[in-house]
């Protein structure tokens, strides 16, 4: 009978490469198993393989995400493996990103069961811990000898299609899919016991969590005003005239960034509104009255404020998907950092 | 308050020239259901039917399922206001043929109801594969109109049911079970020493075929009020609805609500169940947040310390539910609430419409997006025209040997949300 | 009121402001309805009212007033939208609508207009 | 956005009109515009008084940018 094909992925550091000075690494195939993948193919026996290794540079994976993965899929689909292994991450951030990514991307495309392993606090959990499995690990490579027999066990039960059972009895972070199963009590027995045992305040624990409720801490305030340098969001729908980058006037799915460079005021001449979800009238006239442009400037003169960054970021609030507002927030935030802004005034109609 | 239900337990139901009750089996007169049935003008077939357990059945689309029970002693009669006068129940004494019912099906009123299999991978999830049915198939004039045949196919099963019921009136019972609830002060002082708890009953009450009647009153009509909870069991509350097959609480499930039977089952040992808050589910938000204010109200009114609480349905009835919880918890008395899911084909999504941070300590009655396969069965009951347009079916879904696969929701009471069955759901 | 359901607009053209179009998916109504909270409005009836599901029913109908009638918590009416927004991208990922029959179509008209008649029999209508 | 900004660690005011909003979408500091068809200013007075009245609401923007704040806070 002909073996069980696994292909392996692994980054530069379980390769043998190096560490940071080895992150920028491109992706590599090596045939046969090499570094953690040894003590995987001993734990899985003589009817599978490690029928090749991949290997990528951390850095090069987060930097070129597409591309890598393109040239990983590239490499591994010729070997037509039957299992798909990638880590195990333990708590390498940008290696447990790379692993899910990886994992996600071969699932999808080359239809075959994928597993990696990650320690539960590493940040690729939490982004693909609902799509794949991921198996609980320590949180540094001691953890290996451990984690071995899990991939073991549910990679032989996904290669089977054997049934995958609960988390905590497989060794699998929790993908947090409901399944139905048969209790011994009948509900409204079981829930009377929470009951008495809420009403005694003894440990009752909930057999449905309600979701996180997403709340951000709020920041440390700005104690040195004078020295802040500050810019402006809008979700107004304040444009450029002429609306250059075509950003709707209600159920926004993008937004702009706009020079106010050497301006001293917002000119109506220069900006003009495209907000659907109020009379436009007052602010076509003086745009001033969404993005306080004017009274800043004079306040950056002033002193009262270290500076005005020289661009606003606007979208338009009206009909805007809460997720599409995050994820605005999301990519523009990374510019604010870096362009060393201390406070943002937001505003809105 | 105090009831006495006598249980007479039926193993077998077949036809007889008369209706009556021997040895455990129930005998049923076919014609004279039928010409009962008949008698509203507004239905032109009636057609009786049976299924027992373990037979290769499938009974489709549901609309109510009823146990036959009939008022031996004590004043009122069951289903007050809807058959029987109005009249105060939930005294004296109420034979029931357990382990019988009435169930009423045929041309569907609205497209959410649902399938029955008497055996088979499916029959383990409803109740009623495990009871000796009655069926009644019922056929509305030409051009009826909806809400008229909503009631006529609701009014078709409780007379059936009361009509069946005559049988248990004169019969030794095998077990007579004695529920009683005292009046609030002497009830607190009978164990003062115990957690005072009470029962939050939401009643479905959206509008057309999500009504539900008690006393006869319309839900959507009344404000938050306390009931003993003997009355349920007499029949007080009278189900008009047909949401989602699968959270659907029939009137079978109201005369033996789990919730009301448990508490009793703990009653002097680990609690004091002091009584029943009924409110309902309506869809003006006002009525919500008035009738979530009132149940908060009168749950500290009357001293509990903790309390139940479950719905029937599914989007809207989440809010009330969750307005429930917060103002009650807000209110100092602690809460837990049964209900069932529905996270998506994948499993993944958040179960219900709304949430509270309060709401943290649930009881799943399992989810309803599960897909279940369906064998084709020798005999079907009602028809399968509709499957695929009922609520778990879909375009496509129906096989040509009869079988199909379709949502856990399209079965009556698979997952109801009071915690009647041991279906539940965890995390993988 | 919005609606995609003609005869929630036939009962009640001139009665109610009423944002009716036809072409308007269950979805738009929803959407119409976030817009008038994002403009001011307050929800007067539940987004998800039938507990029919999305994905079983084409038709919509809520209905909103500049004023709001109880003193409900700040964000109550724009959770809630948002909530009924992502329940139904949940049952429509899971199955789109059927392709109903004119009958069927029918059916969904009435309940709908029923859970609307049940709203506007409510005394608190009266009041404004 | 104004939570993602926050999470970056950078303070974030949200100037607008419809305060339940803003308390919806998870601003810590709030402060209250004037109106939806003119937030920052008001137009139906004089183009100076306008201009005082949006510099009163900029400065308490900034006010509620220095204020530590533990939860949701309105800066009235």
């Amino acid at each position: 009978m002909a073996k069980y094909k696994i292909v392996h992925y692994i980054n530069n550091f379980f390769s043998g490469a190096g560490g940071e000075e080895a992150a920028g690494m491109r992706p590599e195939v090596h045939e046969g198993a090499m570094g953690p993948g040894l003590a995987l193919l001993e734990a899985f026996g003589e009817d599978y393989e490690i029928a090749a290794t991949v290997v990528c540079g951390d850095n090069y994976f987060g930097e070129n995400l597409e591309d890598a993965t393109a040239e990983l899929l590239s490499m591994i689909e010729p070997f037509k493996p039957d299992l798909f292994i990638a880590g195990p991450a333990f708590n390498a951030g940008r290696y447990g990103v790379a692993c899910g990514t990886i994992c996600k991307a071969v699932e999808k495309e080359l239809g075959i069961p994928v597993l990696t392993g990650m320690y539960e606090e590493n940040p690729g959990v939490d982004m693909f811990r609902k799509d794949l499995i991921v198996i609980k690990t320590k949180n540094s490579a001691a953890g290996m000898r451990k984690a071995v027999p899990v991939f073991k066990n549910l990679g032989e039960k996904l290669v089977k299609g054997e049934e995958i059972l609960g988390p905590d009895i497989e060794g699998y972070l929790e993908r947090g899919i409901r399944v139905n199963y048969f209790a011994e009590k009948r509900g409204s027995e079981r829930a009377i016991e929470l009951l008495v045992k809420k009403c005694r305040g003894e440990e009752c624990p909930t057999e449905y969590p309600m979701p996180k409720f997403d709340r951000v801490e709020p920041t440390a305030p700005v104690t040195d005003m004078a020295h802040t340098k500050i810019a402006i969001v809008t979700s107004g729908g304040i444009v450029p005239q002429g609306n250059p980058d075509h950003i709707e006037s209600s159920s926004a799915t993008k937004y702009g960034i706009y020079s106010i460079a050497g301006m001293e005021r917002m000119d109506k001449k220069d900006f003009m509104t495209v907000h659907g979800g109020y009379d436009r009238a007052f602010v076509t006239e003086d745009p001033n009255l969404v993005i306080p442009l004017d009274v800043l400037r004079e306040m950056e003169k002033e002193g009262v404020i270290g500076e005005l960054a020289d661009y606003f970021i606007t979208t338009t609030g009206t009909g805007t998907a809460t997720g599409n507002a995050k994820a605005f927030g999301e990519d523009f935030v990374g510019k604010l950092k870096e362009d060393g802004i201390g406070a943002v005034i937001l505003t809105s109609t | 308050m105090k009831l006495e239900l006598g249980k007479i337990y039926i193993r077998d139901v077949q036809f007889a020239e008369k209706t009556y009750v021997k040895d455990g089996t129930l005998y049923v007169c076919k014609e004279e259901i039928e010409k009962l049935v008949l008698e509203d003008e507004r239905l032109t077939g009636a057609r009786v039917e049976l299924a027992r357990p373990g037979e290769s059945v499938r009974i489709s689309p549901v609309k109510d399922v009823i146990e036959p029970r009939v008022k031996v002693e004590g004043n009122g009669a069951v289903f007050p206001g809807v058959i029987g006068k109005v009249g105060q129940v939930g005294e004296g004494r109420t034979h029931a043929l357990v382990g019988a019912t009435v169930i009423t099906c045929g041309k569907i009123v609205g497209f959410q109801e649902g399938v029955i299999d008497m055996s088979g991978p499916t029959a383990k999830y409803t109740p009623f594969s495990q009871t000796n049915n009655v069926c009644v198939v019922i056929e509305p004039a030409d051009g009826l109109e909806t809400h008229d045949y909503e009631a006529a196919g609701r009014m078709a099963g409780l007379k059936t049911a009361v009509y069946v019921a005559e049988a248990a009136k004169n019969l030794v019972p095998d077990e007579i079970v004695t529920y009683e609830t005292k009046p609030l002060l002497e009830q607190i002082a009978q164990y003062p020493d115990l957690p005072k708890i009470g029962y939050v009953h939401m009643l479905q009450s959206q509008g057309l075929l999500h009504d539900t009647y008690y006393y006869g009153v319309d839900a959507k009509k009344f404000i938050p009020t306390i009931m003993y909870p003997t009355e349920i069991m007499d029949g007080a509350i009278v189900s008009g609805n047909c949401v989602a097959p699968c959270d659907k609480v029939t009137t079978y499930h109201h005369l033996n609500n789990p919730v009301i039977e448990d508490l009793y089952q703990h009653h002097g040992k680990d609690l004091n169940f002091v009584g029943v808050i009924l409110t309902n589910e309506n869809v003006f938000l006002a009525d919500k947040e008035r009738h979530s204010d009132m149940v908060a109200k009168l749950a500290k009114y009357l001293g509990l310390d903790g309390l139940l609480i479950t719905e029937e349905g599914y989007g809207n009835p989440d809010t009330d539910l969750m307005m429930n919880c917060k103002k009650v918890t807000q209110a100092g008395v602690k809460v837990v609430i049964i209900t069932d899911e529905f996270p998506g084909r994948d499993g993944k999504s958040y179960s219900l419409a709304d949430a509270v941070p309060e709401a943290d300590t649930m009881v799943s009655c399992g989810q309803g997006n599960l897909i279940v396969h369906f064998p084709p069965m020798d005999k079907l009951i009602g028809t399968m025209d509709y499957v695929e347009s009922q609520i778990g079916g879909y375009a496509g879904c129906m096989n040509e040997d009869g079988s199909f696969d379709a949502e856990l929701q399209i079965i009556i009471a698979s997952t109801i949300a009071n915690g009647f069955n041991k279906l539940a759901a965890r995390t993988y | 009121m919005v609606t995609n359901n003609v005869r929630c607009l036939e009962k009640w053209e001139g009665k109610l402001q009423i944002d009716y179009n036809e072409e308007w998916a269950y979805l738009d109504v929803l959407l119409a309805a976030r817009d008038y909270i994002h403009r001011g409005y307050f929800l007067l009836t539940h987004p998800l009212a039938g507990s029919v599901k999305p994905n079983q029913t084409p038709f919509k109908s809520i209905i909103l007033s500049e004023e709001s009638l109880e003193g409900a918590e700040d964000f109550r009416d724009l959770t809630l939208i948002e909530e009924s927004i992502e329940a139904y991208h949940k049952f429509m990922g899971n199955r789109p609508l059927p392709e109903w029959s004119e009958k069927s179509v029918e059916d969904f008209r009435t309940i709908d207009l029923s859970l609307m008649e049940g709203v506007m029999a409510n005394p608190i209508m009266n009041r404004r | 956005m104004v939570k993602e900004i926050e999470r970056v660690g950078i303070p974030v005011v949200h100037i607008c009109t419809v305060v339940p909003i803003s308390k919806t979408i998870g601003a810590n500091r709030i402060v209250p515009a004037i109106g939806i068809p003119y937030p920052l200013g008001d137009p139906t007075k004089s183009a100076e008084q306008s201009k005082k009245i949006r510099r009163e609401l900029v400065e308490r923007g900034l006010k509620a940018l220095e204020t530590p704040v533990s939860e949701q806070t309105v800066f009235e």
